[in-house]
Protein backbone atom coordinates (compact mmCIF):
# COMPACT_ATOMS: atom_id res chain seq x y z
CA UNK A 1 0.00 0.00 0.00
CA UNK A 2 1.49 3.46 -0.91
CA UNK A 3 0.57 6.83 1.04
CA UNK A 4 -0.42 9.46 -1.41
CA UNK A 5 -0.29 12.99 0.22
CA UNK A 6 -1.60 15.80 -1.33
CA UNK A 7 -0.77 19.54 0.04
CA UNK A 8 -1.94 23.38 0.15
CA UNK A 9 -4.54 23.61 -2.66
CA UNK A 10 -3.74 19.66 -3.91
CA UNK A 11 -5.71 18.53 -1.11
CA UNK A 12 -8.85 20.55 -2.43
CA UNK A 13 -8.78 19.23 -5.72
CA UNK A 14 -7.78 15.49 -4.93
CA UNK A 15 -10.53 15.55 -2.45
CA UNK A 16 -8.67 14.81 0.07
CA UNK A 17 -5.15 15.56 1.55
CA UNK A 18 -4.39 11.35 2.12
CA UNK A 19 -5.02 8.68 0.47
CA UNK A 20 -3.57 4.82 1.26
CA UNK A 21 -3.58 3.30 -2.59
CA UNK A 22 -1.90 -0.52 -3.86
CA UNK A 23 -0.31 0.74 -6.69
CA UNK A 24 -0.61 -2.05 -9.30
CA UNK A 25 2.53 -2.86 -11.37
CA UNK A 26 1.24 -1.12 -14.00
CA UNK A 27 2.15 2.06 -11.76
CA UNK A 28 5.82 1.69 -11.20
CA UNK A 29 7.35 5.65 -11.87
CA UNK A 30 5.59 8.97 -11.06
CA UNK A 31 4.85 9.79 -14.16
CA UNK A 32 2.70 6.49 -14.49
CA UNK A 33 0.94 7.27 -11.30
CA UNK A 34 0.31 10.98 -12.29
CA UNK A 35 -1.37 9.08 -15.53
CA UNK A 36 -3.83 7.58 -13.56
CA UNK A 37 -4.52 9.70 -11.35
CA UNK A 38 -5.11 12.00 -13.95
CA UNK A 39 -7.89 9.45 -15.27
CA UNK A 40 -10.01 9.53 -12.23
CA UNK A 41 -9.71 13.05 -11.90
CA UNK A 42 -9.02 15.50 -14.65
CA UNK A 43 -8.47 18.83 -12.44
CA UNK A 44 -6.37 17.04 -10.77
CA UNK A 45 -4.24 15.77 -13.67
CA UNK A 46 -3.98 19.15 -14.98
CA UNK A 47 -3.16 20.85 -11.34
CA UNK A 48 -0.44 17.99 -10.71
CA UNK A 49 0.99 19.09 -14.93
CA UNK A 50 1.45 22.72 -13.22
CA UNK A 51 5.70 23.71 -14.10
CA UNK A 52 5.62 24.63 -10.00
CA UNK A 53 4.42 21.10 -8.36
CA UNK A 54 6.83 19.40 -6.68
CA UNK A 55 6.77 15.61 -5.32
CA UNK A 56 9.01 13.97 -2.79
CA UNK A 57 9.38 10.00 -2.30
CA UNK A 58 9.84 9.44 1.61
CA UNK A 59 10.45 12.60 2.50
CA UNK A 60 12.78 13.09 -0.50
CA UNK A 61 12.35 15.47 -3.69
CA UNK A 62 12.09 13.60 -6.74
CA UNK A 63 11.69 14.59 -10.19
CA UNK A 64 7.81 14.88 -11.05
CA UNK A 65 8.30 14.19 -14.59
CA UNK A 66 10.03 11.17 -16.58
CA UNK A 67 10.45 7.65 -14.98
CA UNK A 68 11.82 7.65 -11.34
CA UNK A 69 10.61 4.57 -9.70
CA UNK A 70 7.61 4.03 -7.16
CA UNK A 71 7.17 1.17 -4.90
CA UNK A 72 4.03 -0.26 -2.96
CA UNK A 73 5.45 0.92 0.39
CA UNK A 74 6.02 4.78 -0.26
CA UNK A 75 5.05 7.81 0.87
CA UNK A 76 4.41 9.97 -2.05
CA UNK A 77 3.60 13.95 -1.28
CA UNK A 78 2.51 15.96 -4.37
CA UNK A 79 3.08 20.16 -3.01
CA UNK A 80 2.26 23.14 -4.53
CA UNK A 81 4.33 26.01 -4.43
CA UNK A 82 5.87 26.14 -0.71
CA UNK A 83 5.15 29.05 1.17
CA UNK A 84 6.89 30.01 4.76
CA UNK A 85 8.42 32.65 6.48
CA UNK B 1 18.71 24.83 16.62
CA UNK B 2 15.51 24.60 14.48
CA UNK B 3 11.53 23.98 15.86
CA UNK B 4 8.91 23.71 13.87
CA UNK B 5 5.50 23.45 16.93
CA UNK B 6 1.90 24.50 16.63
CA UNK B 7 2.55 26.27 20.23
CA UNK B 8 2.84 29.74 20.38
CA UNK B 9 7.19 30.78 21.06
CA UNK B 10 8.10 33.01 23.33
CA UNK B 11 9.75 36.20 21.94
CA UNK B 12 12.14 36.39 23.94
CA UNK B 13 13.15 32.90 22.98
CA UNK B 14 15.51 35.18 20.36
CA UNK B 15 17.94 36.37 23.20
CA UNK B 16 18.96 33.13 24.48
CA UNK B 17 21.39 32.37 21.61
CA UNK B 18 23.74 35.29 23.48
CA UNK B 19 23.13 34.47 27.29
CA UNK B 20 25.96 33.98 29.35
CA UNK B 21 28.25 34.99 26.34
CA UNK B 22 31.07 37.14 25.98
CA UNK B 23 32.11 36.46 21.63
CA UNK B 24 29.22 38.34 20.64
CA UNK B 25 29.52 41.56 18.93
CA UNK B 26 26.08 41.19 17.05
CA UNK B 27 22.15 39.68 17.12
CA UNK B 28 20.30 39.66 14.35
CA UNK B 29 16.74 38.94 14.53
CA UNK B 30 13.73 38.54 12.52
CA UNK B 31 9.90 38.27 13.89
CA UNK B 32 7.00 37.78 11.17
CA UNK B 33 3.78 37.64 12.25
CA UNK B 34 0.22 37.47 10.65
CA UNK B 35 -1.17 40.24 9.49
CA UNK B 36 -4.91 41.63 9.42
CA UNK B 37 -4.45 42.69 5.56
CA UNK B 38 -2.57 41.29 2.23
CA UNK B 39 -2.60 42.49 -0.67
CA UNK B 40 -5.75 44.48 -0.27
CA UNK B 41 -7.99 41.25 0.99
CA UNK B 42 -8.86 41.29 4.68
CA UNK B 43 -7.29 38.31 6.86
CA UNK B 44 -9.00 36.91 10.10
CA UNK B 45 -7.28 34.04 10.75
CA UNK B 46 -4.03 32.21 8.49
CA UNK B 47 -3.65 28.33 8.44
CA UNK B 48 -0.46 26.81 7.79
CA UNK B 49 -0.01 23.44 7.00
CA UNK B 50 3.15 21.37 6.96
CA UNK B 51 4.57 18.30 6.27
CA UNK B 52 5.74 16.60 9.30
CA UNK B 53 9.15 15.38 8.96
CA UNK B 54 9.80 16.74 5.46
CA UNK B 55 9.40 20.48 7.07
CA UNK B 56 11.88 19.70 9.76
CA UNK B 57 14.34 18.16 7.46
CA UNK B 58 14.42 21.25 4.99
CA UNK B 59 14.84 23.80 7.60
CA UNK B 60 17.71 22.17 9.04
CA UNK B 61 18.93 22.24 5.77
CA UNK B 62 18.33 26.03 5.68
CA UNK B 63 19.94 26.52 8.84
CA UNK B 64 23.05 24.40 7.80
CA UNK B 65 23.41 26.31 4.51
CA UNK B 66 23.18 30.05 6.35
CA UNK B 67 26.18 28.10 8.85
CA UNK B 68 28.26 27.09 5.95
CA UNK B 69 27.30 30.25 4.00
CA UNK B 70 28.13 33.00 7.13
CA UNK B 71 30.23 33.63 9.63
CA UNK B 72 28.01 33.23 12.33
CA UNK B 73 28.16 31.58 15.90
CA UNK B 74 25.20 30.23 16.44
CA UNK B 75 21.37 30.35 15.20
CA UNK B 76 17.80 29.67 16.29
CA UNK B 77 14.80 29.06 13.70
CA UNK B 78 11.60 28.49 15.51
CA UNK B 79 8.16 28.23 12.66
CA UNK B 80 4.72 28.07 13.98
CA UNK B 81 2.15 25.25 11.69
CA UNK B 82 -1.48 25.37 12.58
CA UNK B 83 -4.35 28.22 12.79
CA UNK B 84 -3.23 32.08 13.37
CA UNK B 85 -4.74 35.50 13.88
CA UNK B 86 -3.83 38.66 13.17
CA UNK B 87 -0.07 39.83 15.32
CA UNK B 88 0.31 36.26 16.20
CA UNK B 89 3.78 35.66 15.25
CA UNK B 90 4.41 32.82 12.69
CA UNK B 91 8.41 32.33 12.52
CA UNK B 92 11.48 33.59 14.64
CA UNK B 93 14.76 33.83 13.39
CA UNK B 94 18.06 34.93 15.09
CA UNK B 95 21.71 34.92 14.60
CA UNK B 96 24.82 35.79 16.94
CA UNK B 97 28.57 36.57 15.29
CA UNK B 98 31.47 38.59 16.22
CA UNK B 99 29.81 41.23 13.76
CA UNK B 100 26.89 42.93 12.49
CA UNK B 101 27.05 41.92 9.15
CA UNK B 102 26.92 38.19 9.29
CA UNK B 103 24.06 38.03 11.67
CA UNK B 104 22.28 40.33 9.50
CA UNK B 105 23.26 38.70 6.39
CA UNK B 106 22.53 35.17 8.07
CA UNK B 107 19.39 36.35 9.43
CA UNK B 108 18.07 37.83 6.38
CA UNK B 109 19.62 34.55 4.05
CA UNK B 110 17.55 32.31 6.16
CA UNK B 111 14.63 34.45 5.89
CA UNK B 112 14.45 34.47 2.72
CA UNK B 113 15.32 30.79 1.94
CA UNK B 114 12.49 30.16 4.57
CA UNK B 115 9.57 32.29 2.06
CA UNK B 116 9.81 30.21 -1.08
CA UNK B 117 11.89 26.99 0.35
CA UNK B 118 10.70 25.72 3.43
CA UNK B 119 7.31 23.24 3.32
CA UNK B 120 4.52 25.25 4.38
CA UNK B 121 1.18 25.86 2.81
CA UNK B 122 -0.87 28.92 3.83
CA UNK B 123 -4.46 29.41 3.30
CA UNK B 124 -5.85 32.85 4.04
CA UNK B 125 -9.39 32.95 6.18
CA UNK B 126 -11.11 36.40 5.22
CA UNK B 127 -14.75 37.65 5.08
CA UNK B 128 -14.66 36.58 1.66
CA UNK B 129 -13.59 33.01 1.99
CA UNK B 130 -10.91 30.41 2.01
CA UNK B 131 -7.56 31.28 -0.15
CA UNK B 132 -4.88 29.62 -0.69
CA UNK B 133 -1.35 32.19 -1.03
CA UNK B 134 1.61 31.29 -3.05
CA UNK B 135 4.92 33.42 -2.87
CA UNK B 136 5.27 36.86 -4.10
CA UNK B 137 7.42 37.36 -7.15
CA UNK B 138 9.47 39.64 -4.47
CA UNK B 139 10.46 36.49 -2.82
CA UNK B 140 11.48 34.54 -5.57
CA UNK B 141 13.61 37.16 -6.48
CA UNK B 142 14.80 37.38 -2.86
CA UNK B 143 16.02 33.95 -2.36
CA UNK B 144 17.28 34.43 -6.33
CA UNK B 145 19.10 37.24 -5.25
CA UNK B 146 21.53 35.40 -2.61
CA UNK B 147 22.61 32.40 -5.87
CA UNK B 148 23.46 35.85 -7.17
CA UNK B 149 25.68 36.72 -4.71
CA UNK B 150 27.04 33.88 -3.99
CA UNK B 151 27.86 33.20 -7.32
CA UNK B 152 29.65 36.85 -7.60
CA UNK B 153 31.90 36.05 -4.38
CA UNK B 154 33.28 33.03 -6.02
CA UNK B 155 32.27 30.94 -3.31
CA UNK B 156 28.78 28.98 -4.32
CA UNK B 157 30.25 25.39 -4.88
CA UNK C 1 11.32 56.39 19.26
CA UNK C 2 15.52 56.96 20.51
CA UNK C 3 17.10 56.89 23.65
CA UNK C 4 19.88 57.01 24.96
CA UNK C 5 21.15 56.26 28.93
CA UNK C 6 23.50 54.79 31.23
CA UNK C 7 21.21 52.33 32.44
CA UNK C 8 21.18 48.75 31.11
CA UNK C 9 18.19 48.13 28.98
CA UNK C 10 15.49 44.99 28.64
CA UNK C 11 16.15 43.21 25.39
CA UNK C 12 12.98 42.69 25.28
CA UNK C 13 11.64 45.96 24.16
CA UNK C 14 12.99 45.18 21.06
CA UNK C 15 9.63 43.80 20.88
CA UNK C 16 7.10 46.57 21.98
CA UNK C 17 7.20 48.26 18.95
CA UNK C 18 4.55 45.24 17.58
CA UNK C 19 2.75 45.01 20.89
CA UNK C 20 -0.87 45.07 20.04
CA UNK C 21 -0.79 45.60 16.17
CA UNK C 22 -2.45 43.57 13.57
CA UNK C 23 -0.93 45.45 10.37
CA UNK C 24 3.03 44.42 10.97
CA UNK C 25 4.35 41.68 8.76
CA UNK C 26 7.92 41.78 10.09
CA UNK C 27 9.95 42.58 13.08
CA UNK C 28 13.74 43.39 12.75
CA UNK C 29 15.83 43.77 15.80
CA UNK C 30 19.47 43.92 16.07
CA UNK C 31 21.17 44.50 19.31
CA UNK C 32 25.08 45.26 19.53
CA UNK C 33 26.97 44.08 22.62
CA UNK C 34 30.76 43.97 24.43
CA UNK C 35 33.07 41.20 22.78
CA UNK C 36 35.65 40.66 25.54
CA UNK C 37 38.11 40.51 22.31
CA UNK C 38 38.47 42.74 19.45
CA UNK C 39 41.29 42.76 16.90
CA UNK C 40 42.89 40.26 18.53
CA UNK C 41 42.99 42.46 21.93
CA UNK C 42 41.20 40.99 25.21
CA UNK C 43 38.75 43.57 26.46
CA UNK C 44 37.65 43.71 30.19
CA UNK C 45 35.20 46.83 29.81
CA UNK C 46 34.75 49.69 27.26
CA UNK C 47 34.04 52.83 28.39
CA UNK C 48 31.43 55.22 26.10
CA UNK C 49 31.51 58.64 26.08
CA UNK C 50 28.91 60.43 24.40
CA UNK C 51 28.21 64.64 23.83
CA UNK C 52 24.68 65.12 25.78
CA UNK C 53 22.23 66.68 23.59
CA UNK C 54 24.20 66.34 20.47
CA UNK C 55 24.16 62.32 20.38
CA UNK C 56 20.47 62.65 21.16
CA UNK C 57 19.73 65.03 18.10
CA UNK C 58 22.19 63.27 15.88
CA UNK C 59 20.26 59.75 16.38
CA UNK C 60 17.18 61.21 15.96
CA UNK C 61 18.04 62.34 12.35
CA UNK C 62 19.44 59.22 11.72
CA UNK C 63 15.80 57.98 12.98
CA UNK C 64 14.09 60.19 10.82
CA UNK C 65 16.30 59.38 7.58
CA UNK C 66 15.82 55.40 8.24
CA UNK C 67 11.98 56.79 8.24
CA UNK C 68 12.05 58.68 5.26
CA UNK C 69 13.84 56.15 3.17
CA UNK C 70 12.50 52.71 4.11
CA UNK C 71 8.66 51.77 4.31
CA UNK C 72 8.77 51.07 7.98
CA UNK C 73 5.73 51.57 10.51
CA UNK C 74 7.94 52.44 13.11
CA UNK C 75 11.26 52.21 14.65
CA UNK C 76 12.93 51.85 18.25
CA UNK C 77 16.60 52.95 18.26
CA UNK C 78 18.01 52.63 22.26
CA UNK C 79 22.02 53.78 22.51
CA UNK C 80 23.79 53.32 26.31
CA UNK C 81 27.22 54.86 27.22
CA UNK C 82 29.27 54.61 30.15
CA UNK C 83 31.08 51.86 31.80
CA UNK C 84 30.15 48.21 30.29
CA UNK C 85 31.69 44.53 30.42
CA UNK C 86 31.97 41.89 27.99
CA UNK C 87 28.52 40.86 27.05
CA UNK C 88 27.14 43.84 28.11
CA UNK C 89 24.46 45.34 25.05
CA UNK C 90 25.53 48.43 24.04
CA UNK C 91 22.79 49.19 21.27
CA UNK C 92 19.13 48.03 20.14
CA UNK C 93 17.53 49.02 17.37
CA UNK C 94 13.88 47.26 15.96
CA UNK C 95 11.66 47.99 13.46
CA UNK C 96 8.30 47.22 12.28
CA UNK C 97 7.44 47.23 8.33
CA UNK C 98 4.61 45.07 6.51
CA UNK C 99 6.77 43.17 4.60
CA UNK C 100 10.57 41.85 5.73
CA UNK C 101 12.66 44.04 3.25
CA UNK C 102 11.98 47.27 4.67
CA UNK C 103 12.25 46.29 7.95
CA UNK C 104 15.59 44.41 7.61
CA UNK C 105 16.61 47.57 5.30
CA UNK C 106 15.83 50.48 8.31
CA UNK C 107 17.72 48.19 10.76
CA UNK C 108 20.95 47.44 9.09
CA UNK C 109 20.60 51.22 8.05
CA UNK C 110 20.24 52.55 11.18
CA UNK C 111 23.30 50.35 12.66
CA UNK C 112 25.43 51.23 9.54
CA UNK C 113 24.58 54.89 10.49
CA UNK C 114 25.22 54.58 14.33
CA UNK C 115 28.95 52.99 13.87
CA UNK C 116 30.35 55.75 11.68
CA UNK C 117 28.13 58.37 12.47
CA UNK C 118 26.61 58.59 16.45
CA UNK C 119 28.38 60.65 18.61
CA UNK C 120 29.97 58.30 21.09
CA UNK C 121 33.86 57.60 21.73
CA UNK C 122 35.17 54.18 22.80
CA UNK C 123 37.98 53.77 25.33
CA UNK C 124 38.68 49.73 25.94
CA UNK C 125 40.09 48.92 28.60
CA UNK C 126 42.48 45.90 28.71
CA UNK C 127 45.02 43.85 30.53
CA UNK C 128 47.56 46.04 28.48
CA UNK C 129 45.88 49.04 29.40
CA UNK C 130 43.36 51.94 27.53
CA UNK C 131 42.81 52.52 24.02
CA UNK C 132 40.53 54.52 21.83
CA UNK C 133 38.94 52.91 19.42
CA UNK C 134 37.91 54.00 15.80
CA UNK C 135 35.70 52.43 13.42
CA UNK C 136 36.74 49.98 11.09
CA UNK C 137 37.28 50.56 7.44
CA UNK C 138 34.35 47.84 6.81
CA UNK C 139 32.39 50.59 8.72
CA UNK C 140 33.04 53.33 7.13
CA UNK C 141 32.31 50.95 3.59
CA UNK C 142 29.12 49.90 5.15
CA UNK C 143 27.98 53.24 5.63
CA UNK C 144 29.13 54.44 2.18
CA UNK C 145 27.21 51.62 1.03
CA UNK C 146 23.85 52.92 1.32
CA UNK C 147 24.64 56.11 -0.30
CA UNK C 148 25.52 54.36 -3.45
CA UNK C 149 22.25 52.04 -2.76
CA UNK C 150 20.25 55.52 -2.70
CA UNK C 151 21.87 57.20 -5.65
CA UNK C 152 21.90 53.99 -7.44
CA UNK C 153 17.86 53.77 -7.43
CA UNK C 154 17.84 58.01 -7.35
CA UNK C 155 16.04 58.02 -4.19
CA UNK C 156 18.68 60.20 -2.93
CA UNK C 157 17.84 63.98 -3.13
CA UNK D 1 32.86 82.88 28.20
CA UNK D 2 33.36 80.21 25.55
CA UNK D 3 32.93 76.86 26.50
CA UNK D 4 35.76 74.17 25.03
CA UNK D 5 34.80 70.75 24.88
CA UNK D 6 37.59 67.69 23.92
CA UNK D 7 36.17 64.08 23.01
CA UNK D 8 37.69 61.04 22.85
CA UNK D 9 41.49 60.74 22.62
CA UNK D 10 41.05 65.05 22.22
CA UNK D 11 40.53 65.04 26.00
CA UNK D 12 43.67 63.30 26.54
CA UNK D 13 45.69 65.25 24.65
CA UNK D 14 44.26 68.60 25.70
CA UNK D 15 44.50 67.36 28.96
CA UNK D 16 40.92 67.56 30.31
CA UNK D 17 37.15 66.67 28.51
CA UNK D 18 36.29 70.71 29.03
CA UNK D 19 37.42 74.15 29.28
CA UNK D 20 36.25 77.46 30.03
CA UNK D 21 37.96 80.32 28.02
CA UNK D 22 37.47 84.02 27.52
CA UNK D 23 37.49 84.22 23.67
CA UNK D 24 39.94 87.69 22.89
CA UNK D 25 38.84 89.64 19.55
CA UNK D 26 41.67 87.88 18.04
CA UNK D 27 40.09 84.62 18.57
CA UNK D 28 36.51 85.40 15.94
CA UNK D 29 37.15 82.05 13.64
CA UNK D 30 36.99 78.45 14.84
CA UNK D 31 40.63 78.56 12.11
CA UNK D 32 41.77 81.12 15.04
CA UNK D 33 40.91 79.11 17.93
CA UNK D 34 43.05 76.23 16.62
CA UNK D 35 45.79 78.47 15.96
CA UNK D 36 45.67 79.60 19.56
CA UNK D 37 45.47 76.16 21.08
CA UNK D 38 48.21 74.95 18.69
CA UNK D 39 50.17 77.53 20.39
CA UNK D 40 49.65 76.52 23.94
CA UNK D 41 49.76 73.17 23.14
CA UNK D 42 51.60 71.73 20.10
CA UNK D 43 50.21 67.74 19.92
CA UNK D 44 47.23 69.51 20.42
CA UNK D 45 47.13 71.67 17.37
CA UNK D 46 48.80 68.19 15.49
CA UNK D 47 45.75 66.35 16.33
CA UNK D 48 43.32 68.71 15.49
CA UNK D 49 44.76 68.93 12.02
CA UNK D 50 44.01 65.32 11.27
CA UNK D 51 40.97 65.33 8.36
CA UNK D 52 38.82 63.63 10.35
CA UNK D 53 38.47 65.77 13.16
CA UNK D 54 34.72 67.40 13.60
CA UNK D 55 33.96 70.65 15.14
CA UNK D 56 30.38 71.59 16.47
CA UNK D 57 29.21 74.80 17.61
CA UNK D 58 26.21 75.38 20.29
CA UNK D 59 25.90 71.07 18.89
CA UNK D 60 25.65 72.53 15.74
CA UNK D 61 28.58 70.77 13.21
CA UNK D 62 30.35 73.57 12.05
CA UNK D 63 33.53 73.02 9.11
CA UNK D 64 36.59 73.23 11.13
CA UNK D 65 38.79 75.01 8.38
CA UNK D 66 37.59 78.34 6.95
CA UNK D 67 36.74 81.54 9.13
CA UNK D 68 33.97 80.08 10.64
CA UNK D 69 32.98 82.48 13.13
CA UNK D 70 32.79 81.79 16.93
CA UNK D 71 31.78 84.17 19.75
CA UNK D 72 32.64 84.46 23.39
CA UNK D 73 29.16 82.23 24.79
CA UNK D 74 29.88 79.22 22.76
CA UNK D 75 30.09 75.55 23.29
CA UNK D 76 32.76 74.72 20.74
CA UNK D 77 33.48 70.83 20.50
CA UNK D 78 36.29 68.93 18.76
CA UNK D 79 35.56 65.38 17.87
CA UNK D 80 37.78 62.76 16.79
CA UNK D 81 35.71 59.92 14.25
CA UNK D 82 32.27 58.85 16.02
CA UNK D 83 32.36 55.20 17.06
CA UNK D 84 28.52 54.33 18.11
CA UNK D 85 26.72 50.91 17.74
Amino acid sequence: MARLLFFGRLADIAGGAERDMPLSPAIGTLTQLREFLAKENSALGEALERPNIRAAINKALAPLRGDFPISDADEIAFMPPLSGG
Amino acid sequence: MIRVQAEPFDLAEAFTLQAGRTDVGGLACFIGSVRDLTAGANVTALELQHYPGFTEQTIQRIHDEAAARFDILDQLIVHRYGKMFPGDPIVLVSTISTHREAAFDGARFVMDALKTGAPFWKKEVGPDGERWIEPRSEDYAASARWVDVMAAEGQDS
